[in-house]
């Protein structure tokens, strides 16, 4: 495939009018491909998924997805687009059902998955045995953890071919956030495109094609991940700007 | 009607200050559209329940956007807004009707010309019977639309989680104004139904408007079955009360059962409540 | 602060210029709706405690001043702080039913006493004489004592609910607005800070409701009406939440605008209406909100 | 030329107060004032009444008349037609002194206060209560009950029955149910009623509730029937609304009433109900014309003192000879209900026999002055 | 010496064990840390421990005082405090005055408590954002809050539930500091975090539940490398994996 699938170019945003969390961000992602986000409490990494998502809208610059200018398009167009978002906030319909949650964004589209969402339901609940345990009780129920989990599983019966993860492995116990990142990558490998927002800086340079630094509502560095092996943590410290 | 408030009120958590008005014009319309142009009452019926349908839907566009501007970013409804532009809301409607359709009453025609027959203890008419007969079907219906339609879920979902929804794709937008529609048109509609027996005139809606409020609370906020069972007990109770106790005070009685309920149940009969931390 | 300091001010020379009892009782009347925002803003706008009945609590405010007066002949002196302590005892009561419930189950508890107190009141012909009202015994037959007595009044409610959320419990206010649970956890007294604030208004309402009383002499069921409530929230929104000089610009605003669009006749209600309306619509911040972006704006 | 006379009318025009009758009063008064100023007005001055909106709220009426009195500098107030409000309102009349007639408050509390400045052409709960109670004793009844709407007015009128039917009729059995007028389903009241029926059942409430419990009266079977009758004291018949609202049950109503085309005229009245005629397309009723005559008292007591100064004129209001346009004149001044009140103001009892019956063809039950006639009863089969 | 005993603490939603018959100690003066898998119920545990949930059977003393169905706001009053799994704090209310509220309602003098939280905002890097309202920060920076209200005024006992999620390494020892330091200066901790990290740096003990059971206690590294815990919680990759997030660090 040619051309990026995400671009944002020369996007700044911010909340309020005289506010710019975000300033002048370029930034790729490419299918198949994990883009890492990494930067420190506050650097804008939220606000970034949320532009991305037509949550709030940029005061210049563009984004654009398979080449089409996405920047005024309404959060919940996106899907159709193929556009997933993992946010860092809960998604979760706390007094639907599990598995309600699972299927609502598909039920509606009927037409575009009906045939397999069957199958992949299973999927889910193969990977996932809490939800399959727990798929009549309402999501509000489930704790931090197995809430983590459901986000996930949405994503997944979507099969998007962009998704954003806010922050993953928050709340999700060793064993199943490493088979999370297990999944990542295979989304990657099998040809979406991810960008990835972490704070665990060694695992997102290790699982990245590419890596990007935000700091401050500005990308301070950017490069293949190859070039953040070695020391990261002087490197990271250097790159934020921190002196400890 | 108050399942058409439990509507708004659960799922969006707005207090709709208006909901009696939405009452008042439903009624109106029936029977406006029932005498003038001389047509059946049955065509006058679904005539009412689009024009409530359409105020809900207009008075959403045109006012409830704001309270969820920002939702992206912890936006915090504003209820005391919601409830500040819905009380203009009902002023504005009673008056205008003043004015323009005048201060007087009417009686709606019935939707059958049978006259009253007797049903064990109680006299009943025609009309009595049908409406209530007509205003059990479209609960039914709505709480199985509520509970099984994938409309129904995107409307609870939307109430549950507005970032979440959009991001399922659902056009939260559009899902509220159908709520906003949907409420209007089932309080148009009892409004219609009950045309006939309380003699619409622009100020009839208040009174249901708070009996309804007392019984959303009381069924738990949001379940549609609880409101219905509540209307059911409020009514029964109060009928009872005001036979063998005191007419005056039958709603403070209502008011009692009220406090009852709440005091065992703060989350009302049916309402769920859920995990908070 | 220093802008209601400074309305105040403007308040009290105002009689030099405005003149004639009919010009001063409206500007009264707001003050009385003033005390009612004030009062009703410290429990929703600071507290998050959305009551539905400031009305019907300055309509038992002005029954109990009334009943005494009627019944016992009980001096005003005496009469007004009852009507204090009566509505306190109230709120005591009522609150600790509805504080345990949250959010619009509040609100909606509280609509439903208020509407069944105005019945209540008003079937009660044989004590309260009903909707006809009772009549009150005056303080003052001069329309400037009342002005001042109203005033006074006005500067007192709102020295002391500024000295509350400079203290202690205004901080704690905020807090078991933004998060009850939260607030436990750090050791606030969710239930108590509700009750205290909740009697505050309610006694405030019935400070307000007893001292319009004996101003009109006239209590009738009607003071207690929603629509009142109505336009005690208005005048809130409008001003700003949460803003004690919003709340009595808010009430001056919008009562004195209300008698201002008398010269609309029939229409009144409409434009008045309509007014309420777009105001919220387009000035969702308030009057004090709009403010403070102007001053912020300026900055920047 | 000389600036026009202006007198205040504080009344209903948005809910929730009657804006029905609001609407009456102002017809009513604006009729009579265009037929002054057509003939050059009073004085040489043109007539101009200043409409105030109460909304029906005691306090607004209050307001209002302040208003009007300080600020517009009304000569009189005229067009009270609440008591509730009345009562607030001639507190404000009362401290400044200005005359106000009150045009339709019936409470004998308006004129218990024993204002002077407080002039009463209206209908009073007395006058009702005590014709009411003679036709009831009249008709040689067993039991009675009463339905009073939770006002003033409605619980007022009952008790007031209640006390004449004592006096008349100590056998029989009154007794009176309060209902609350927002309420909309009145059946628990009519159950009890089912099972025991009353001869009679008055009615002491006013539209919209009046026509609801009527309605379900009728749907439950209670009345009218060949054992119950309806007796209604409030004038609902009058209410241009009526029959919009009350179909069968309607039927068979025996109504106390205020106005009947056979009543004795004065010309001025035959005119006024002409223009009202031609003005609005119904026929006048007892509210306008007493709307009317409240307006035309005022005005004669300007032209008899020749003067617009507020004591002057009350001075003349009551002492003059005045032609009432219901052919009743001189207050008594008696302390009490009668206070400053036309004490003898004509009515009639009729029974509406056929739905929509215009109330020229309804059965004269008691002609004005005459006594009540039982015989001409129709009842329902 | 134990601080606080807990016995038998049993809880169910619907007919499901939350928790399920639990008991262990912290010791005063100890960081105890407590994990297990998603839903192994942690959270209901602290839940119960601080006054938000009343438990359906067992125990818990505090110094030899029975606590169980405490109140919070009592339970904090007496130095017992807590954070929330997911944030809670006074969203219209700027963050330097959710730190002030928090000492106020400690029983700090204002001009006391103004000091405390001016110190902690720098110590927690939230300077630039002091004046927003709380409701207005990042996720991470909104964890850093909460962090600092538990500090104001030195708690007996502080149960922090999952600290760390959220926030960038650098702050992560920056909190981690300030625990140690704490902790020296007497506090009891109990942590609940899937940092394993983390837990290993700090913690002198841990208990590790599992589906409502405690299933392993003991020195930390011992119940880290206990088999069961392993099974139901690390996963084979990261046994005894207890290098920080950036590495290279240890
Ligand atoms: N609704 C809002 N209004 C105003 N400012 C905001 C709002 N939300 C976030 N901000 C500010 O924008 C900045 C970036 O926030 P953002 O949530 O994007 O950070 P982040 O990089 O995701 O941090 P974290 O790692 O803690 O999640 C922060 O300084 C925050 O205070
Ligand atoms: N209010 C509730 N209603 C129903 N079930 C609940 C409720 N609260 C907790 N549970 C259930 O109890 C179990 C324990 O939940 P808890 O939140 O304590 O787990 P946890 O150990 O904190 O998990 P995590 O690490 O994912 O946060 C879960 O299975 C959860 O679904
Ligand atoms: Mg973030
Ligand atoms: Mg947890």
């Amino acid at each position: 495939m040619s051309g990026p699938l995400l671009e944002m170019r020369g996007v700044t945003a911010g909340y309020a009018q005289d506010i710019d969390v975000l300033r002048e961000i370029s930034l790729r992602v490419d299918a198949g491909q994990v883009t890492g986000l990494i930067g420190l409490n506050g650097a804008g990494k939220s606000t970034l998924v949320k532009t991305i998502c037509g949550f709030l809208a940029p005061k210049s610059g563009s984004v654009t997805f398979e080449g089409n200018d996405v920047s005024g398009v309404a959060p919940h167009k996106l899907i159709d687009l193929g556009i997933c978002c993992i946010p860092q906030e809960s998604s979760l319909f706390p007094y639907l059902s599990v598995e309600d949650n699972l299927t609502l964004p598909l039920l509606g589209r009927r037409a575009k998955f009906g045939s397999v969402l069957k199958q992949r339901l299973d999927d889910v609940y193969a990977q996932f045995p809490a939800l399959h345990e727990k798929r009549s009780q309402a999501a509000g129920s489930l704790s931090g953890g197995q809430q983590k989990q459901l986000e996930f599983g949405k994503a997944w019966l979507q099969q998007p071919k962009l998704c954003l993860v806010d922050e993953p492995s928050i709340g999700l116990s060793p064993r199943i956030s490493e088979e999370v990142f297990t999944w990542i990558e295979k989304f990657a490998s099998s040809g979406m495109g991810i960008l990835l927002i972490d704070h665990n800086v060694r695992r997102v340079v290790r699982m990245s094609d590419r890596v990007c630094v935000l700091s401050l509502g500005r990308i301070t560095a950017e490069g293949a991940s190859s070039e953040f092996q070695g020391d990261l943590h002087r490197q990271v410290q250097e790159w934020l700007g921190l002196d400890f | 009607m108050a399942v058409g408030l439990a509507m708004i009120f659960g799922v969006l958590k707005i207090v709709n200050f208006a909901h009696g008005e939405f009452f008042m014009v439903g009624a109106y319309t029936y029977v406006l559209v029932a005498l003038k142009f001389e047509v059946s009452p049955w065509i006058a019926l679904p005539c009412a329940a689009l024009a409530g349908a359409a105020l809900g839907w207009i008075v959403e566009r045109l006012l409830m956007r704001p309270l969820y501007r920002g939702y992206a970013s912890w936006g915090f409804m504003k209820d005391e807004y919601a409830v500040v532009v819905t009380f203009g809301l009902s002023l504005l409607l009673i008056n205008l009707v003043d004015k323009i359709v005048g201060p007087y009453s009417y009686k709606g025609p019935s939707l059958i010309e049978t006259s009253r027959f007797a049903l064990g203890p109680v006299m009943l008419t025609g009309q009595k019977a049908i409406a209530a007969v007509v205003a059990l079907l479209i609960m039914g219906g709505l709480a199985v639309f509520l509970k099984r339609s994938v409309w129904g879920k995107q409307i609870q979902a939307v109430a549950q989680n507005r970032l979440g929804a959009s991001l399922a794709g659902i056009d939260a937008t559009r899902t509220t104004a159908l709520i906003f529609a949907i409420s209007g048109m089932l309080a148009a509609l009892s409004g219609a139904l009950l045309a006939p027996m309380v003699n619409p005139s622009p100020d009839v809606g208040a009174f249901p408007a708070i009996k309804s409020y007392v019984i959303v609370v009381l069924g738990g906020m949001g379940s549609v079955w609880g409101a219905m069972l509540a209307a059911m007990i409020l009514g029964v109770s109060e009928a009872f009360f005001s036979v063998y106790g005191s007419y005056d005070y039958r709603d403070a009685f209502g008011l009692a059962i009220l406090v009852l309920v709440l005091l065992l149940r703060p989350q009302g009969l049916f309402g769920e409540k859920g995990r908070e931390l | 602060m220093r802008i209601a300091v400074l309305v105040c001010v403007v308040l009290a020379v105002l009689p030099l210029v405005v003149q004639g009892p009919y010009a001063q009782g409206i500007i009264l009347v707001s003050v009385y709706f003033a005390i009612l925002s004030l009062a009703w803003n410290a429990l929703a706008g600071y507290t998050g405690q959305f009551s539905l009945a400031p009305a019907a609590f300055a309509m038992l405010g002005g029954y109990t001043t009334a009943l005494l007066d009627f019944y016992l002949k009980v001096p005003l002196f005496i009469g007004i702080p009852a009507a204090i302590i009566s509505t306190a005892l109230f709120g005591l009561v009522l609150g600790k039913l509805v504080l345990r419930l949250s959010g619009p189950y509040l609100s909606l508890t509280t609509l439903a006493f208020a509407e069944i107190a105005r019945v209540v009141v008003g079937n009660s012909h044989e004590f309260t004489r009903g909707d006809q009202g009772m009549h009150v015994a005056t303080l003052t037959d001069s329309r400037l004592g009342y002005y001042y007595i109203f005033l006074a009044a006005l500067v007192v409610v709102l020295v002391l609910l500024y000295a509350m959320l400079r203290s202690k419990l205004g901080r704690f206010m905020t807090a078991v607005r933004d998060d009850p649970v939260g607030a436990e956890s750090r050791g606030i007294n969710v239930v108590r800070v509700k009750m205290i604030v909740f009697c505050i208004s309610c006694a405030l309402c019935g400070l307000a409701g007893s001292l319009y009383g004996t101003f009109s002499q006239l209590v009738s069921p009607e003071l207690g009406l929603l629509q009142q409530t109505g336009l005690v929230l208005s005048m809130v929104v409008i001003g700003g939440m949460a803003s004690l000089t919003g709340s009595i610009v808010g009430a001056l605003l919008v009562y004195l605008g209300s008698e201002w669009l008398r010269s609309f006749g029939n229409w009144q209600v409409i434009v008045f209406a309509l007014l309420v309306i777009l105001f919220a619509r387009y000035v969702p911040g308030g009057l004090w909100g709009l403010m403070l972006d102007r001053l912020k704006g300026k900055r920047a | 030329a000389d600036p026009p006379i202006l007198i205040g009318a504080s009344i209903t025009q948005s809910p929730p107060g009657s804006v029905v009758q609001g609407t009456q009063v102002k017809d009513g008064m604006e009729i009579l004032k265009d037929m002054v100023n057509a003939k050059g007005g009073i004085l040489g001055r043109q007539v101009k009444v200043l409409y105030e909106d109460n909304q029906g709220i005691p306090e607004k009426g209050r307001a209002a008349t302040e208003k009007l009195i300080t600020n517009d500098k009304v000569v009189a107030l005229a067009g009270g037609h609440q008591s509730s409000v009345c009562l607030a309102e001639i507190e404000v009349a009362h401290r400044y002194k200005v005359p106000y007639v009150n045009t339709n408050c019936w409470s004998d509390d308006v004129r218990k206060r024993g204002y002077p400045e407080v002039f009463n052409t209206s209908p009073y709960n007395t006058l009702v209560s005590s014709s009411m109670a003679t036709t009831l004793a009249a008709m040689g009844v067993k039991k009675v009950v009463a339905f009073a709407e939770n006002t003033d007015y409605g619980i007022g009128q009952a008790k007031l029955t209640g006390e004449l039917l004592k006096q008349k009729a100590p056998n029989i059995d009154y007794k009176y149910e309060t209902l609350d007028r927002s309420s909309k389903d009145f059946t628990a009241v009519m159950l009890p009623l089912r099972a025991n029926p009353p001869d009679v059942i008055v009615m002491s409430m006013l539209p919209p509730a009046a026509y609801i419990v009527m309605n379900q009266a009728y749907e439950q079977g209670v009345a009218p029937s060949a054992k119950t009758l309806l007796y209604d004291g409030g004038g609902l018949v009058d209410y241009p609304d009526f029959w919009q609202n009350v179909k069968e049950g309607g039927k068979h109503l025996l109504s106390f009433a205020l106005y009947h085309p056979a009543m004795p005229q004065t010309q001025l009245a035959k005119d006024i109900a002409a223009e009202y005629k031609k003005r609005t397309g119904a026929d006048i009723n007892r509210l306008v014309l007493q709307a009317a005559d409240s307006l035309h008292l005022v005005l004669e007591g300007i032209k008899s003192a020749k003067s617009t100064e507020p004591d002057k004129l009350a001075q003349a209001m009551r002492t003059m000879k005045f032609d009432s346009l219901r052919g009743v004149s001189n207050f008594s001044t008696k302390e009490g209900f009668g206070y400053q009140q036309w004490l003898d103001i004509p009515y009639v009892n009729y029974e509406v026999t056929e739905i929509k019956q215009p109330v020229g063809q309804t059965v004269m039950l008691q002609a004005p002055g005459q006594k009540f006639d039982t015989s001409k009863i129709v009842r329902p089969k | 010496m134990s601080l606080l005993t807990i016995r038998n603490l049993s809880k169910a939603f619907g007919g499901v064990a939350a928790v399920n018959d639990v008991s262990f100690e912290v010791r005063q003066g100890e960081i105890l840390g407590l994990i297990g898998p998603n839903g192994s119920g942690k959270t209901t545990v602290l839940n119960m421990l601080s006054g938000f949930l009343p438990a359906d059977a067992g125990q818990v003393t505090m110094q030899d005082r029975d606590i169980t169905s405490m109140r919070p706001d009592k339970l904090a009053q007496q130095g017992v405090l807590r954070m929330f799994q997911m944030t809670r704090v006074f969203t219209r209310t700027s963050a330097l005055d959710n730190l002030l509220t928090a000492g106020m309602a400690r029983g700090l003098a204002e001009a006391e408590a103004m000091k405390r939280a001016q110190s902690l905002i720098e110590e927690l890097t939230l300077g630039p954002v002091q004046h927003l309202d709380a409701g207005q920060l990042s996720g991470g920076q909104r964890k850093l809050l909460e962090f600092g209200m538990c500090f104001i005024e030195p708690p007996v006992i502080a149960m922090l539930d999952e600290p760390f999620a959220a926030v960038h390494p650098v702050m992560r020892e920056v909190m981690a500091k300030f625990i140690r330091a704490r902790h020296e200066q007497g506090a009891t901790f109990l942590l609940v975090s899937h940092d394993m990290p983390v837990v290993v740096d700090l913690c002198d003990r841990a208990v590790c539940m599992n589906a409502g059971k405690v299933i392993a206690s003991g020195a930390t590294r011992d119940v880290l490398s206990n088999h069961d815990v392993i099974e139901a919680y690390l996963g084979e990759t990261h046994a005894g994996d207890e290098s920080l997030a950036y590495g290279d660090h240890a």
